[in-house]
């Protein structure tokens, strides 16, 4: 294992003194507990919103701070959830006396950490809502699982939900725009290689140098299947086909296509994926009307890409297209 | 024969060194079923543990040393096993809250209010592939052992015995909990590291008695 | 080597044609030749911006094409220069008829390749001028070598020429900014893993498990050393002991700071370097007021990056902050 | 005995495929010194060619066949080796421009003409470790032989044979020009891909006359 990194055990604080450094025009950093806010924080009268999690999928969550996003990230260790304490923390900081949202992606850890904070939060007369995202159709969601995972679905609800908070809806509304962005996108993912995480040197699984994982989560979880290496097109209807069933997408339908690398697969790749799932979603009379290609949801790492569809309609396009201000997602205005 | 301060303090010192020396089995273990973090996890809580275990007072009931690691783990730790390890011992605190000599009655319920937070949370079912399947049969035993009229170290090392097969017991099963059960047929032959971590942390409250 | 390709031969085509998908808000796509220009090239009055050379780099250049930046860019093979045809056609579609600034990196094949499409567009009374950029510390620009190569300063240049032009300056006043730029940056890479090229699909050299090269171009091409794993702080001081010593950086200074990812490194060890860079320029007295940290200027899927130093004066932080809406550059406005 | 343009037009089917064969071999060369693209640049570049030989009409003459080749290299190949190759049989061209039979001293003159192309747009002077170092001493040899009487053939032989000389001359070099001069010591070694293409093609120009 080669990284740029020092004491593996500094790699989460040392990344974030980093980016408080590059991005002191949008955010300020809080070292203990640790967590990152816009730096006008708490904006009064608007809903504050904090995500957070394991750290790793970067620019999830610190990324999106600024206005028309977040007003506060938690990072956790690497793929480990934080502990209540920043979330309780960064909570208090962003409340403008408008409460708050977290949004929080399903995970055991990330959901029962954000439960502790908003219980923690609620004792201190703050007004706390939860959204828990679970875009990850490679997950069956049922009895017989911890329920879908929340994967890179996740930055379109903190930048729908962010754009809500902005023009001032109330939490009840906030919350509601964020739900439905969730209940409308859907994810799945591929992997080609393993990440690494640092304090482990050591790839999560094992890939032969002709198999991939179909279906992966964000912390190199294994995900449906493990296949024999396709051409990208193959792999693009692999991995939109239960996408499609999953959500009655219908011929007339506005979506939002979202090609997400999972942050060793260079953007050339990204935009052969982006491509083939535009055909598909043409074939079946599907509109793009808006798109996302980038690293934003990674797994360190990780060489592979998921494909995210949003449904759109007028309400959510709107708010997609409103300005937005964050060190990786960055328009209007 | 009660169970003291003394021993709580001598458990949580056993349970951190125990969790120091696992740390990297437990993190392989996760790893082949989860996302490899889980002696890490608890290796940082513990060790947190230990820097904070001279705030207990001379004059401390169990209960204080379990509630310091309580709120340790649930503000260190992270992850799943955080908040359910913490409600664990919060759990366990409050239902020997102030007692100084836990007798056989006092450590059922100790163990009893630990696995009942455990479930409060994370909602696990034996069978499920979880630390739950260690500590489902730890609390039957020791309720069975308490109604033989065991002592609490009868209690405790029953308990551990059960525990360890319980978590043996994880290995075959598919997992309906935590990120294992992402894997679907893919998670049977590999043990749960909650499971084992409870086993290490159980077997090590016995241990220091019996030494 | 497993990438999220079909025929390797149309790799480029296709990731091309994904990113005119994705992106027809900004830009248009020639097919034949290939090119990428802004939606609404020729801009009357102002100069036109072309820039390009072999793919693989991306998000440079064709991310890096719209309003307050570049008006076309040119997309050769993978690591290989374009022909004359597409600069020459690019060159024509942008020439609003103030004439075209031609942005090239300091390469044989690309000085040449352009040399001949400047020639024909002159031979077609457009007005081309042409900026070399050799940016690299890495490299001695001597008689004894091809002299320095362009690396990942050119989007600095690139940044801010646009910005000139879209306020209109004339084309020398263009060119000299550029030249400016150019003169003002300097920029020295690090390799932890080589990049795999589709057709090659084998690695450009090796790196043993604890080796990296310092001094990478961002081909592939070896750099100054190649040395044993350090901490990235000692790497960062490595990188930044060479750019500082070439141009007289001096304590007052203020500087853009840019930390730029070699295509396969995960943002988290972007920032650890930035923070360490900025920690060094402090000690120098050197204020960072501008930054910069992600994929710009990226080697396919190698892992590794590389630290630019701008220095700043007032005309140049005023064309770095002027609005810009490109694909993977965006502010303001 | 003159070159015609059967033989200008043997000459460049030969070329595309000694290229053709030679592809991962170049590729190889330049992937220790360069880039790794050569041989694909020039497989690319006499492709193309070979696609657009069917162009040249029947009674055209050598610098017709030369043009259609340096026309399609500048607008195929790309990088270093495009322009420069495709200056070379430029100016070859331009040498020999309407005669329908080369002479010996035409033979020359479209060889100091196109290493003269070269030249002017890449600037390398012997030693420099680029395909320089097979044109010039493929040069100098064509005069020489010229000035001994030689035949066309014998002129296209012995500046084949100077061409492997002065390629084989390139491995112990450091680099001056191109991608390899970026390697410094390591470049030490390894044959410039340039002249080893420069070499093949000068050899096919022997050989389709000898065959
Ligand atoms: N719902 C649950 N109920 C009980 N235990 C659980 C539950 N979910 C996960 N666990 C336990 O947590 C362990 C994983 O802990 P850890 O690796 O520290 O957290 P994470 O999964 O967040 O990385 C699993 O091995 C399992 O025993
Ligand atoms: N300035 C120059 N003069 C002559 N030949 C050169 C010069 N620069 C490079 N070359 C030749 O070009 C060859 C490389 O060609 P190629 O790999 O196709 O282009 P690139 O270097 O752009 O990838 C080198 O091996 C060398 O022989
Ligand atoms: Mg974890
Ligand atoms: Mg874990
Ligand atoms: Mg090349
Ligand atoms: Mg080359």
């Amino acid at each position: 294992m080669k990284k740029l990194i020092n004491d593996p055990s500094n790699v989460v604080a040392e990344s974030v003194a980093g980016f408080a450094l590059a991005h002191a025009d949008l955010v300020r950093v809080s070292n203990d507990p640790l967590f990152i806010v816009r730096a006008d924080a708490p904006v009064r009268g608007k809903v504050g919103i904090v995500s957070g999690g394991g750290s790793g999928h970067e620019p999830l969550h610190g990324g999106f701070v600024g206005p028309g996003m977040l007003d506060a990230a938690v990072p956790g260790p690497v793929f480990t959830s934080p502990t209540p304490d920043p979330i309780l923390a960064a909570t208090k900081a962003v409340d403008g006396g408008a409460g708050v949202l977290h949004i929080v992606k399903n995970y055991t850890g990330d959901v029962l950490n954000f439960e502790t904070a908003a219980d923690l939060a609620l004792m201190e007369d703050i007004d706390v809502r939860s959204v828990i995202t679970n875009d990850d159709v490679a997950v069956k969601d049922s009895l017989y699982t911890a329920g879908r995972r929340g994967v890179a679905g996740t930055v379109l609800v903190e930048k729908i939900a962010g754009a809500a908070a902005e023009r001032l809806d109330d939490l009840a509304t906030v919350a509601r725009i964020a739900e439905k962005v969730n209940s409308f996108v859907r994810s799945m993912g591929v992997a080609l290689t393993p990440c690494v995480v640092p304090h482990a040197g050591e790839p999560s699984f094992i890939l032969a140098e002709d198999e991939i994982e179909i279906g992966i989560g964000i912390h190199g979880e294994p995900g449906r299947e493990r296949i024999t290496m396709e051409p990208a097109d193959a792999i693009v209807d692999r991995l939109l086909g239960p996408i499609l069933e999953d959500l009655p997408f219908d011929s007339g339908d506005e979506v939002l296509l979202f090609v997400n690398g999972m942050g060793g697969t260079p953007q050339i790749e990204l935009y052969i994926l982006f491509r083939r799932a535009a055909e598909v979603l043409a074939e079946r009379g599907i509109t793009v009307t808006r798109s996302l290609v980038g690293n934003y949801t990674t797994s360190l790492d990780m060489q592979g890409a998921s494909i995210s569809v949003l449904k759109l309609d007028a309400e959510l396009t709107t708010l997609w297209d409103a300005p937005v201000q964050t060190s990786a997602l960055r328009w209007g205005k | 024969m009660y169970l003291t301060t003394a021993w709580a303090l001598a458990w949580v010192r056993l349970s951190a060194q125990v969790i120091a020396e696992h740390r990297s089995d437990l993190n392989t273990l996760d790893r082949e079923i989860g996302d490899g973090d889980h002696g890490e996890n608890m290796d940082r809580g513990f060790g947190a543990v230990m820097g904070r275990l001279s705030d207990v007072s001379d004059d401390a009931v169990p209960s204080e040393v379990l509630k310091l690691v309580a709120s340790t783990l649930i503000s260190t730790v992270g992850g799943a096993a955080g908040p359910l390890y913490g409600t664990a011992y919060l759990k366990a605190a409050i239902a020997v809250t102030g007692v100084a000599e836990l007798d056989a009655a006092a450590t059922v319920s100790l163990l009893t209010a630990a696995r009942d937070g455990i479930v409060l949370r994370g909602k696990a079912v034996t069978g499920d592939k979880t630390m739950i399947d260690a500590w489902n049969p730890a609390v039957d035993a020791a309720v069975a052992r308490q109604a033989a009229g065991g002592t609490p170290l009868d209690i405790l090392s029953a308990a551990a015995d059960a525990a360890d097969q319980g978590a043996i017991a994880t290995e075959p099963l598919v997992a309906r909990k935590g990120r294992a059960s992402y894997l679907g047929e893919r998670a049977r032959g590999h043990r749960d590291p909650g499971a084992e971590s409870t086993r290490l942390l159980l077997r090590a409250a016995v241990d220091v008695v019996a030494v």
